[in-house]
């Protein structure tokens, strides 16, 4: 929907569990490019940033997000999005 | 209504306590109490640790009792779940349902227990009494615990 | 497992205490607590009286319990009847089931309180707040919860 | 099954909740005849002897019974019971 040409933008990116672990950070905060659309894009980028992210979604069907605390599936735009999270499907109580 | 995430233990008679005193509709208390076991598929533990994402926790398991208030009719509720590092025998989670009857109350708790353990973003990794670690894998079965809340009861 | 009948209020914590410590086998509690309400049909309460048939109560309370204890594979069990006269807010009764796991150890504890408001002989009559006693009747829907545990789970 | 001629012989029959009150006892000990064989037996009987027990058992649907402690049915054969009970249904928990 927005018009071409969007600037490179911030974003934070946290890290759980063996994520964290694999990724080797708890928090980062990455420029991401105006091609990077969906959380599976992001995946995508992340892979190619060296073999820690590859290793870390080596499985992207083992992974979940959330967009602002929010749970979202591996197709949600992330445009707008302050902190995008990854983590394992979780296992408290 | 209120959820708390901690290190430290909870005191589950000054928890229903604090939600029953003075409420004389109350008829029916419900409470789960989630513990450490020694054991998990075979391997005998010596500890486990709880990880967690401070602010979605909480989101989440407002949103959750939220949903378990209106569906129930409850009267109170409390959830507290615990993290950081933890002993076989400690307590991990807390719930607690207060409603006039039995059946709303039980029922508020399993749901909010089913909701908790697959939505709630806690992490648990166990501590093999070799000192191996190993994050625990999702159960399948706690996913399929929550079909049964798709209909209107 | 253990039931008691006694005029006296009972203590969650140490009960649970009583059950689970040093058991690491258990990873889930279960408790019910049923409480006198202020309010009932519309009249409101004075007090609630609890009457019951010493010797077949503790008879029928243990035979529910054992069949709790087999039917879920519980690691441990309690139940606490109060009788006697009782004001609003006031603990009527309590039941604990301890299991590995949570689905076991809600089933036990509904089946429980399932059983004793249908089997177990206490009977209870309200005095309302101008003095009247009225014996309470038996609820139909407590009879009809019963039919869900005729079915093997 | 037994000989006919059984003697008349005591049992202890006991009243809870508004079956005590109606009755005005909370036990006692009866001598019946052999022609009373079941519970039901035992509640007409009852229901002879006087109009305190005629009002306590005056809606017999409404009374339940235990003998020596186990919930039975109105069908149910007395003989060998030391301990009768009737009550209405339980209302505890």
């Amino acid at each position: 929907m927005t018009a071409s040409g969007n600037p490179t933008r911030q974003v934070s990116i946290r890290y759980f569990a063996w994520l964290r672990e694999k990724t080797g950070r708890s928090e980062e905060t990455v420029e991401i490019g105006p091609g990077i659309l969906t959380i599976s894009d992001l995946v995508t980028w992340l892979r190619s940033r060296g073999p820690e992210y590859e290793a870390a979604f080596a499985s992207p069907g083992t992974v979940r997000a959330a967009i602002d605390m929010t749970h979202v599936k591996s197709d949600a735009k992330i445009s707008g999005a302050r902190e995008i999270a990854f983590f394992p499907p979780v296992t408290g109580g | 209504m209120s959820v708390s995430v901690e290190e430290k233990d909870f005191d589950i008679s000054a928890e229903i306590n604090a939600l029953t005193l003075g409420n004389t509709g109350i008829g029916a208390v419900a409470t789960f109490i989630g513990k450490v076991r020694g054991e998990a598929h075979g391997n005998k533990l010596q500890s486990m640790t709880l990880e967690h994402y401070p602010g979605m926790t909480e989101a989440e398991l407002s949103d959750i009792e939220q949903e378990a208030v209106m569906r129930f009719h409850l009267s109170a509720s409390r959830i507290v779940h615990r993290i950081g590092p933890l002993q076989p025998g400690e307590n991990i989670v807390l719930v607690i349902t207060c409603a006039a009857h039995r059946s709303d109350a039980f029922a508020a708790c399993e749901f909010l227990m089913d909701y908790l353990k697959t939505r709630a973003p806690f992490w648990k990794k166990e501590t093999g009494v070799t000192g191996e670690g190993r994050w625990v894998d999702a159960r399948e079965c706690d996913e399929a615990a929550l079909t049964r809340w798709l209909k209107p009861a």
